[in-house]
């Protein structure tokens, strides 16, 4: 056993520092820096300076032109990402669909989608929830019926993370209606310029837009779009999950996000706010071992499996304390809400400068425990999976 | 020992919990919310039909001369229905000050009264924290300097109750909104109210104008923040037991994998613990504004208890039925989530759980 | 709405101070103030001169020899026996199988029982739970067959409190195999000299020996000692347990521990060991007005329901807060253990003289959120009794 | 960075829980608590024919120089079979002591790898509570006198190590047991193990009987603390992970109802949380043994890190454990309320959860 970083690991990391200080794009970092809000370009520009770095797919084998990197590796790349403020790597083409699409994709497929997929030259969204199937995804009722060389898709999604912005959606969909709800369930990839696509926006309690009902009329889907096997898409759908849970605990965000409360906080004498930052911190150092243990196992040659819902469940418990440590240390002063357009005056409100985004932190972050599976749904996992109850 | 309301305020209650629930449906909320004001005129108008604006004023200045306890009935019922219209600013806050002080103010009194005014108190400022007895605002040689932050609903404000010092002691002075040398920036608050910055640069007072002084005017400051503290803890149990009632109704109809989530063991019981911690915090609310009516010594510490109480149960109730509702509890859509807004900001208001603790240890 | 006591409350309370001070028996309260244990005599005498003061049947209707307080005055009496350290006043015939006989038995058995009751003539143990039914209560497997007479009763109960110094159990037994479990139950009154009794001791992690396992083999039992129908017992049972819940959230002993762990820590530096008594009195005092809540309610004439399982949850969680917080502050002098028979060395301890007993109080509070119907039976029961889902 | 055991260490592992299932079973156990001695001599010369006694000791001393991963090995089994045999006491406490003092014990560490020999260390004071670098007892003109507490397993020491002060600096002495003028009074703790107050007066103190001085005793001392604190840390993982398996068996085959009562929900989830709460630990346990090993710079801050996390998260799997096993969770026949006893009694050994929150924020 032994803690320390390898030679090699030391090298990698001043690699990713290097790129950082020179190719992170120089607007989206002040961006970053200033907590403003990133465009869409923004966003396509701060993953295609990964893609040109060769980094985009971090967490896919070289053979699809990924990074090939040890999970080691992979934990070094996105703490420093963290440190150093960046956007986050949108999960939705590069943890999802793309792995879906190089492990059961056919060969069309792969050359089809996967190069645009690094390059962001397509921003993807996920259609797994529906109105009626929440925690309960695989009761969901999205039709998609065979007729001639086409899928006749026809239901909704919702929860649609910025499926305002996105060029395709891939959809878990039913194509036949069976005894087992699990069976019959088909994963189908979805160009959202197809006729018949309605995108209508969710506003979330923190106010942002963020989040979508996308609605399917008569949609025309090419049956070439169909992943694997009709009636298999449960199979992939669990497989994503799996993946989704990889790093979805937060730990490099949280370690930043505390560094900046450390600051903010330095020199008060709240007794009893210092002493619950650091017991969120010694909570949080135990997260961090924890997703090192499972790196570890993974390297180890072992798959993602439930001790993932450990990690999604305490990281979303932490990311929500500290958020509501924030709010709690900001007193009075995080009354004024700053809306997606601003302040509803020139002027900035007093008071001190993080008690601004504060609330709005805390509200965005209650989803946390709700999406990616429940808390509760992680629990009953991990009851069954490694408690054998 | 009596816990039973009088004939008197059951009806009081009654015919709050009747106007919320006829008058104050969520969708009329939030189109209030919408509008530029921020507040129903209208509503606002009715408060004053129902004679509800007067409610706490002593009967010199046209009041009806109620106390703490029909206070915790009205805003208890605001909570549940989350009224936004500024009757803590106004009437609570700004009228207690108005009330007791020894300058005659039955004519602006009058005006709240009547619904057509409205007076904002302005305490907080930029660097205070919850220490409002030691205000970086001055008055000296008869001149307002200074600025105030946090001021609720200072955008319709006729007039500001302002803390200051003279270098000497405190100073509550009350000035004209549209006095030559004061300025507001006014801003929505996350939980639908609105609340605003206030700049005074070489305002004229004049004598009269000073409502209170020295060990008055922080007793009255005191007194004005204990009636608000008491108001608002009200206000977060009636949110926690709608909260709660909500919750109920939402799992008995929200079905997955085939049956309502409601016979979910796991959740049963989280809807019990937010259940009994609404009940806690009811009781303490109760014990509080017992003691306040009968100016019992221990009344503080009690209030600060309810506070510190409210803050911890009203998180945790807010916060589980967001949970519980899952995805519709993050939708600005539901009511659900706006609870869990006004409890969060019903915490930051008049000392959060942590300071309310600490006052509760020193007392 | 008025939070005082009416001038006769006080008058009331003067009177129970006046008792306290003058026939409270000396030795019984040396022995209280001092933390060693009492006796069976000293819990005979204690009683007894509650009855001479004509107050046993403290929470009794007149009629059958109480004293008919209100239930503000049955606090007020509560609160200071409390508060002058006075053992408890043992449930078991007087809060349990009393009310049960006066409410449901024939004028003989009440002529019978009530009086050596009163006068603690007699000691009353429950012979409820079995190995096989602890939450599950009415899954009671104890089979009385009726043969002439008598009823031969085969079987076991356990978790049997005091049954060591008991003269009578009362006990559930089966009378008929149903298909409804709750129903085929008898609530029957037995002499524990009769035949075929064995009480064997249940030693609990505290080290005390308190509660005990009593085996029936072919106890022959008068039918005269039936209570009221047979196969009615769970009626009966369910009145009970009510009536067991009353004053179970122990609030006046929690203030008098309060006040002597305030004592204890006064002065000391640990802040968040301050603070978390603060949270704790906040805690309990929102309880102690809950309970007065709930007795307002009963003076205005409703019947103990499901809120006092709020009552049992809250209480029983702040008695076992307060028992960690002593245990806790206490540090490693907590170590030493003074067993039922005392050190096992004639010397007692270093350290602080609360820390040789806060422990075991530690360890046998654990119980409390386990027996009278586990915490997790009472959210059940409030789940559906007051949310109805 | 590599979070596997070598094949070494798996091997050591492997031996140990063998040995603990094999010949430490819970019954076994209660015997040996039940005997006069408090443990069991047969055990300890088995620890010593397996030559877990010569673990942490030098090679120059006989030992095999095993540090904090091979100890934290070691105790985490101990934990799970809840071993009584004070080793903590005799071989990592006393024997740290002895190992780098630069007087010369090899003769007496020979003694402790044979198993023939007890040490005790005593550095606890009545009024000392947890700040041990400050003993009131006092080494002057080559006398002892003072009085220690909570000396583990002191009934049968041959020898004890006494913290002292010669008032200007700090001293560590080893004494002989049956030396004129000390005492002792043994009491058993509340988790099955023993420990004493014990008193010396005017013991004579020879020159070389001085293990360690000054700036070197009080780091001999803290060093000896480091250590302990981590092998309780990690007795204390055993016993949750052990809690955890026990009670997941258990309500599988305890049925209500007409199930089991694992079928619960409530039930599933509050053992995913015990289940979570002993990985975490489990977590801060490597990080902690891997960084002391390594000589970290951060090692003692996540050290204490792991104590304050053992406190909560003990305490909660320990209480939820018994409360899952209603009442045979509260009888001492059962092993489950023992688990809990060890976790108590461990959160209170050198320093508990709230002293290492504080050391943390101030390291």
């Amino acid at each position: 056993m032994d803690i320390n970083f390898s030679k090699e690991d030391l090298a990698f990391r001043q690699e990713v520092k290097d790129f950082l200080a020179n190719k992170y794009p120089k607007h989206v970092k002040e961006k970053q820096e200033k907590g403003i809000s990133l465009t869409k370009q923004d966003m396509i520009d701060w993953h295609k300076s990964l893609y040109e770095q060769g980094w985009a797919g971090y967490n896919w084998p070289v053979e699809y032109g990924g990074t090939g990197w040890s999970p080691i590796q992979i934990y070094i790349f996105q703490n420093e990402l963290a440190h150093a403020q960046c956007p986050t790597i949108l999960p939705f083409g590069l943890n999802m669909v793309g792995p879906v699409i190089y492990t059961f994709g056919s060969q069309e497929q792969k050359d089809k989608y996967l190069p645009d997929i690094l390059q962001f030259n397509t921003w993807w969204c996920q259609g797994y929830s529906e109105p009626g199937s929440g925690s309960d995804l695989a009761s969901l009722k999205t039709k998609a019926v065979k007729e001639g060389d086409y899928y006749i898709v026809n239901g909704s999604k919702t929860w649609t993370t910025l499926a305002q912005n996105a060029d395709w959606i891939f959809c878990l969909v039913r194509t036949e209606t069976t005894q087992k709800k699990q069976e019959g369930i088909s994963f189908l990839l979805i160009d959202m310029k197809t006729p018949g696509i309605e995108v209508k926006p969710i506003i979330t309690i923190d106010g942002d837009h963020e989040v979508n009902s996308v609605f399917f009329t008569d949609v025309k889907v090419p049956v070439e779009n169909l992943i694997g096997e009709e009636g298999q898409g449960w199979t992939y759908a669990k497989f994503l999950l799996m993946h989704e849970r990889f790093g979805i605990a937060g730990v490099p965000n949280q370690i930043f996000s505390l560094k900046k409360l450390k600051e903010i906080t330095k020199g008060r004498i709240d007794d009893d706010l210092q002493r619950e930052i650091a017991e969120y911190e010694i909570e949080l150092n135990a997260l961090e071992f924890t997703e090192l243990r499972s790196l570890a196992a993974l390297a180890n040659g072992s798959h993602p499996g439930a001790e993932s819902s450990i990690l999604k469940i305490k990281g979303t418990e932490l990311q929500q304390w500290l958020t509501d440590i924030y709010v709690r240390s900001a007193g009075q002063y995080i009354l004024p809400y700053e809306g997606p357009d601003g302040f509803d005056s020139n002027s900035v409100p007093s008071g001190p400068e993080y008690s601004h985004t504060a609330v709005s932190r805390y509200l965005n972050f209650r989803k946390t425990s709700i999406y990616g599976g429940s808390n509760e749904i992680q629990k009953n996992i991990i009851a069954k999976a490694i408690l054998g109850v | 020992m009596n816990l039973n309301y009088s004939d008197e305020q059951l009806m009081l209650q009654e015919q709050i919990a009747k106007f919320c629930s006829a008058d104050y449906s969520f969708d009329k909320r939030e189109k209030i919310i919408a509008n530029s004001l921020g507040h129903s005129i209208e509503i606002w108008n009715q408060f004053a039909e129902l004679g509800w604006l007067a409610l706490p004023f002593s009967e010199k200045n046209g009041g009806l001369d109620f106390g703490p306890i029909e206070l915790s009935i009205l805003f208890e019922e605001f909570g549940k229905a989350l009224v936004v219209e500024p009757y803590l600013s106004t009437v609570v806050m700004s009228g207690y000050l108005l009330d007791n002080s020894s300058v005659d103010s039955s004519a602006l009194i009058e005006e709240i009264i009547s619904g057509t005014t409205h007076v904002s108190t302005a305490y907080v400022e930029a660097n205070s924290g919850y220490d409002y007895l030691n205000p970086q605002t001055q008055i000296l040689n008869g001149k307002l300097n200074g600025n105030k932050s946090i001021v609720l609903n200072a955008k319709h404000a006729k007039y500001f109750i302002v803390s200051a010092s003279d270098n000497s002691e405190m100073l509550i002075a009350l000035v004209a909104a549209d006095a030559a040398g004061v300025s507001f920036n006014s801003f929505r608050t996350f939980d639908g109210q609105t609340c605003g910055d206030v700049s005074f640069e070489n305002v004229d007072i004049s004598e009269n104008a000073i409502l209170f002084k020295g060990d008055e005017a922080i007793a009255a400051l005191n007194e004005m923040i204990n009636y608000a503290t008491l108001c608002v803890s009200a206000e977060a149990v009636g949110c926690m037991s709608e909260t709660v009632k909500k919750t109920v109704e939402y799992t008995k109809e929200r079905q997955q994998f085939g049956v309502p989530i409601s016979s979910f063991q796991v959740l049963q019981h989280r809807m019990v613990e937010m259940f009994m911690e609404a009940e806690i915090s009811k009781s303490l609310l109760i014990k509080s504004m017992l003691q306040l009516n009968s100016k019992d010594p221990n009344a503080l510490k009690t209030l600060s208890s309810l506070k510190a109480q409210i803050g911890k149960s009203g998180k945790f109730v807010g916060q589980e039925a967001v949970q519980l509702h899952g995805g519709m509890g993050v939708s600005n859509e539901m009511s659900i989530g706006h609870y869990l807004k006004r409890l969060t900001a019903i915490d930051s208001q008049f000392g959060n759980r942590s300071y309310h603790i600490k006052k509760f240890m020193h007392l």
